[in-house]
């Protein structure tokens, strides 16, 4: 049997092993391909690098763990240049099962990476109900929506919430988002009433529908999908989970280029047989 | 009797959602926001029929011992344990930090979301196999797929710079153009098929 | 913490190999896990709909003393008729009210969030700018291409006539047109895919492995 | 962000604006008088201009929004002075509804400063209304003139949707205008899809070798139209089956779309004299879970190997776990879904695939049924009148007519 004919009956899980060895060894041998940084993230790293020292950043966590391979390391990019840029940070989210993904990401930058202090240099209020009327809320009176953070600490004994009241003690959004609530809610019933600065993480999916927000400046930065993420990393000069996985992505895309260049070879190697 | 009410219902309730969405008037408006209530709380009894046939089936085939009959126990007894997590203490039982969302978080969420990867196993093998340039509309597949992949990704940037440009005026027009005829297409296709039920000419979904 | 303490990370762990295994053959580790998921998600769903639809649409404004939703409990109810052959005919009440309201609605989203839209999106990039080289070259072009794109595939899906002469060469073109469309899509998705992957790969190398960071 | 200050400087009334800064520097000075601070900070502290008094709006305008329930009312002022005077000084504008001009005023809502309209949704229809508007600042508000009576309607035809309107009415009339045509000529031409045969040659195919079918009909239950679609398509695949006398296999995802296909095969098998041979239990509910579903169906696939598998209906994304799976276990595949994103992978990886609107004219063309075909002839006729107004469209829009594309809008 010649070996364009033993291709052709090339057993499926080769290929498997192929696209798993692909989306792996990335993983453990960085090939760090450069990544070509995009306006809209570029504008949003630009935003916070102006911000004054202690200005208050509001992080949304509007993600499941579904969202999580996409949305994650754009989180922890973005929190990893609040806290070097000394912000602080306020992190809150409307989906309930995106609380735990927000702890982890404070445990994993504020405490174990830049040792910042909770209550003064940053707060977690956890799962907040009602979507757009929390909004409305929210930029009204903080403390009023904000009663106890994540721990059930009332919002009082935390010094940093002592001048955080309004939409105005805000200096930016950020919604992390992956449907409904989210950005939509975001955009509609906070910017539209209370105007501050509002940029948006997005999957690659839902990324395209928010390009127009950034035109009309209703949004000041956008972080598309996992590629958006690794932009954000390259510009604080961090390797995280989606530089990494881009590396990934470029591995498998071409792997999978590969097998069709191959399938189409031995193609036209059985055609001219015959 | 069992034909003509059925197809009075229909009839009725399908000309009132349609001619209604056009009257923004509140009396209207109010029934119509009921109607769509009801519609919600009557398909979710739907989802609690198939729960039912499910434990029946599987309850069955332990008794006849059917094959893999084994199987059907852990079924049930997963099957129970979500249900009795997701009442014991009432509504406060789906909240974060209960058992339920545990068993969400642990053991629900990994099997869909790994079910769902082996997507990225699959189009590689299909890619493999099926993208072959057997005529000239294969070969329109086939170089579409290649260029816009390369546009999505930095090697593709690395190999030309223009990749993803001709990847989003690719998306952006021809794709979209079919698409949309394919869209027009299907649009009738509904429409078409949703009037007949409701006309009652097309009845074959009843029993 | 829900998703890093010892034991659960384990089982996840191991229900996410099971899964994969099928990739290799099928086997009582992929049946296992197989069941549990249908098992589960079943569970899942009741309750998920019971406690986010079913009770605060219908059974708590009944108890607060909105007599009016005896009307769609009692239809869902019964639903359960089906169970039982002599009574199965009652099935018809609540599945034509449903399918009444549902169709209704279909027809004029089809026509408002599809159709209207679709087609004055179409012509409405036309000016005398785009074909008399104003606009952006390319930009022109694309909308060009993008007329006789949806154009050619109305033609192709046209079913009572033989496609043969003018409505024959259309739907060649209309073919081409399907064609890039499909594989575009189709090289669109892998990069959500495979972050799919990459996403399930990372949780067992680092949540439970812990041999990266 | 910068470039719309840009344009509105060159604006012709640069006037106004440079009168207005004149104001400003000596409102400025004033306050610094009055207050002994710094000119230079003066008109940037909110703080400091709190000491005198805002000036107040004034209500333009209240009337009925359009197009609704009749139950909001819009309400537009004049924005207070004190506004362009000294800017920030107003945080906000409340808008205050009383019942009738001496009951007391109650606040029903609030923009921020620089907006000079509100629509105030909790209005009842034909009741009146008085209004009015505060200017509030951070230490002090200022109440505006009463305005009133306004009042909502309600309406009976939205205006806006006129378009909408008439495309449903337009494709409706077709359809049944050529379903009556239909009923009277009898059969009418429908071009034959390839599909057809590929539906032959699967079956007979799994009847050589002794295999079953799989026939899947989606995700959907019955309120899809994609799934009725499947059944008139399943109503032939069961004829053939029991013709051949091989086993047809359907799990289900939906209660109501089991029964509807247990009664659909029941039928075929009696049109071809082989009711004994029905078996009701080929015909079960699986799970309402889309991955649960996936998994079961993908353990049939490789267990029992069917030999030819039918995805037709409506697909998600196991659309291609479904073809790659049957794919292994070497069966002839036929598929046809209506949900667009999905259609590429069915393409890529099936024998045979029905691309939207094909969906539903196979099972019309099958079934052989006039009225149904008739149907489809009212499509056509829509799909040649979508063709003419794209058309005319263009030219029209080249000629600097516009009216074909307004019939569309949508706000």
């Amino acid at each position: 049997m010649g070996v364009v004919e033993r291709l052709s009956r090339l057993d499926r899980r080769y290929i498997f092993l192929a696209v798993a060895i692909a989306v792996t060894l990335p993983i453990f041998f960085p090939i760090g391909l450069p990544i070509e940084v995009t306006a809209p993230v570029k504008q949003l790293y630009d935003v916070i690098e102006d911000l004054p020292e202690r200005a208050v950043v509001l992080i949304s966590i509007d993600y499941d763990p579904s969202g999580a391979p996409e949305l994650q390391p754009a989180t922890l990019a973005i929190l990893r240049h609040c806290f070097k840029r000394n912000l602080r940070v306020l992190v809150l989210g409307m989906w309930a099962p995106g609380v735990p993904l927000g702890m982890k990401a404070l445990e994993e930058i504020a405490e174990n990476e830049f040792h910042r202090q909770y209550g003064i240099d940053y707060v977690n209020f956890g799962y907040r109900p009602g979507g757009a009327i929390f909004l409305i809320n929210l930029g009204r009176d903080v403390h009023d929506v904000c009663r106890t953070d994540v721990y059930g600490t009332p919002v009082e004994d935390l010094p940093m919430m002592d001048d955080v009241h309004s939409a105005s003690d805000i200096a930016l959004v950020i919604s992390m988002s992956m449907g409904v609530p989210g950005s939509d809610q975001w955009i509609w019933y906070y910017h539209a009433r209370y105007r501050g600065k509002l940029a948006t993480a997005q999957t690659a999916i839902g990324a395209p529908r928010y390009y127009p927000y950034l035109q009309t400046g209703q949004l000041i930065g956008l972080i598309g999908g996992m590629k958006g993420a690794a932009e954000y990393e390259r510009l604080v000069q961090t390797r995280g989970l989606a530089t990494i996985g881009m590396d990934s992505q470029s591995a498998a895309h071409m792997l999978i280029i590969g097998f069709v260049i191959l399938g189409n070879f031995i193609f036209w190697m059985q055609k001219r047989k015959r | 009797m069992r034909l003509q009410i059925p197809l009075t219902i229909i009839l009725v309730m399908g000309i009132f959602t349609l001619v209604t969405s056009f009257i923004p008037a509140k009396p209207i408006a109010d029934v119509n926001q009921m109607f769509r209530n009801w519609y919600i709380g009557i398909i979710t009894f739907f989802i609690f029929l198939g729960t039912f046939n499910l434990a029946r089936s599987n309850a069955e085939k332990i008794k006849k011992q059917g094959r893999d009959w084994q199987y059907s126990i852990i079924l049930l007894a997963f099957l129970g344990i979500m249900l009795f997590f997701g009442f014991y203490r009432g509504r406060a039982s789906t909240e974060e930090g209960q058992p339920f969302m545990y068993l969400y978080f642990n053991v629900q969420f990994p099997l869909e979301s790994t079910m769902y990867s082996l997507l990225a196993f699959f189009v590689t093998s299909a890619s493999f196999r099926a993208f072959r340039a057997r005529n000239k509309e294969a070969l329109c597949l086939l170089l579409a797929a290649v260029v816009i992949m390369l546009g999505r990704v930095p090697v593709g940037t690395a190999i030309w710079k223009g990749f993803p440009t001709v990847t989003e005026w690719i998306m952006n027009y021809p794709n979209a153009a079919a698409k949309r005829g394919i869209r027009l297409g299907i649009d009738l296709g509904l429409i078409s098929m949703a009037l007949r039920m409701i006309l009652g000419i097309e009845r074959s979904y009843m029993q | 913490m829900l998703m890093t303490s010892g034991p659960w990370v384990w089982i996840a762990a191991m229900l996410t190999l099971a899964i994969y295994s099928f990739l290799y053959k099928d086997n009582p580790f992929y049946k296992i896990a197989e069941y549990i998921f249908v098992g589960i998600s079943a569970g899942y769903w009741a309750i998920f709909l019971w406690w986010n639809y079913a009770y605060p649409n219908l059974f708590e404004p009944l108890a607060k003393g909105n007599y009016l939703n005896i009307i769609p409990i009692g239809l869902g109810l019964m639903m359960f008729t089906q169970l039982f052959r002599r009574t199965a005919w009652l099935v018809r009440f609540p599945l034509t009210f449903v399918l009444g309201v549902s169709l209704g609605l279909q027809i004029v989203a089809a026509v408002e969030g599809d159709m209207v839209p679709q087609l004055r999106g179409t012509f409405s990039p036309f000016s005398r700018g785009v074909l008399f080289g104003t606009a952006d070259f390319w930009t022109s072009i694309g909308y060009i291409v993008l007329l006789v794109g949806v154009l050619s595939t109305l033609i192709y899906f046209f079913f009572s006539k033989e496609h043969k002469g003018f409505l024959g060469a259309g739907a060649r073109i209309g073919i081409y047109f399907l064609m890039i469309a499909f594989g575009a899509s189709f090289g669109y998705t892998v990069m959500a895919r495979i972050s799919l992957l990459f996403g399930r790969l990372h949780f067992l190398f680092s949540d439970w492995l812990h041999v990266i960071k | 962000m910068r470039e719309p200050e840009l344009r509105q400087l060159a604006k012709p009334d640069r006037d106004t604006v440079e009168v207005m800064r004149l104001k400003l520097i000596i409102v400025a000075a004033i306050i610094a008088v009055i207050c002994n601070v710094d000119i230079a900070d003066a008109s940037t502290t909110p703080q400091v201009a709190d000491s005198i008094s805002i000036l107040p709006p004034r209500i333009i305008s209240l009337k009925d929004t359009p197009n609704d329930a009749g139950t909001s009312i819009d309400i537009e002022w004049e924005l207070s002075p004190t506004e362009s005077l000294i800017p920030g000084m107003i945080i906000e504008y409340q808008v205050l509804r009383a019942p009738s001009p001496d009951s007391t005023f109650e606040q029903v809502g609030s923009v921020p400063a620089g907006t000079s309209t509100y629509t105030d949704e909790g209005t009842i229809p034909n009741k009146p209304y008085w209004y009015r508007v505060a200017a509030v600042g951070r230490e002090q508000q200022v109440v505006s003139e009463m305005a009133g009576p306004g009042h909502s309607v309600m309406q009976w035809f939205d205006r806006r949707r006129i378009g909408v309107a008439i495309f449903v009415a337009l494709t409706c009339t077709l359809v049944m205008v050529f379903i009556e045509v239909a009923k009277r000529k009898g059969k009418m031409f429908l071009r034959r899809l390839p599909v057809f045969d590929a539906i032959d040659e699967a079956i007979g195919r799994a009847t050589e070798m002794g295999r079953k079918v799989l026939y899947i009909m989606g995700q959907m239950d019955v309120d899809d139209p994609q799934t009725v679609a499947s059944m008139s398509i399943l109503a032939r695949v069961a004829e053939r089956t029991a013709d051949y006398g091989t086993r047809l296999d359907i799990p289900c995802v939906w209660p109501m779309a089991m029964s509807m296909a247990r009664e659909t095969v029941k039928e075929s098998y009696l049109r071809v004299g082989k009711p004994d041979e029905f078996n009701a239990n080929d015909i079960y509910y699986m799970t309402s879970d889309q991955f649960g579903y996936v998994a079961g169906v993908d353990g049939i696939m490789m267990r029992d190997r069917p030999a030819a598998n039918f995805y037709l209906g409506s697909f998600f994304a196991e659309s291609l776990i479904f073809a790659e799976t049957g794919y292994t276990t070497g069966a002839i595949q036929i598929a046809g879904t209506a949900e667009v994103d999905q259609l590429p992978f069915f393409v890529v990886a099936c024998d045979y695939t029905l691309i939207g609107e094909e969906l539903y004219a196979a099972g019309a063309s099958l079934s052989g049924d006039p009225i149904q075909i008739g149907s489809i002839r009212g499509q056509d006729v829509a799909k040649a009148i979508f063709f003419v107004y794209i058309v005319a469209g263009v030219v029209l829009k080249l000629f600097g007519i516009n009216w074909l594309e307004t019939l569309l809008k949508i706000d």
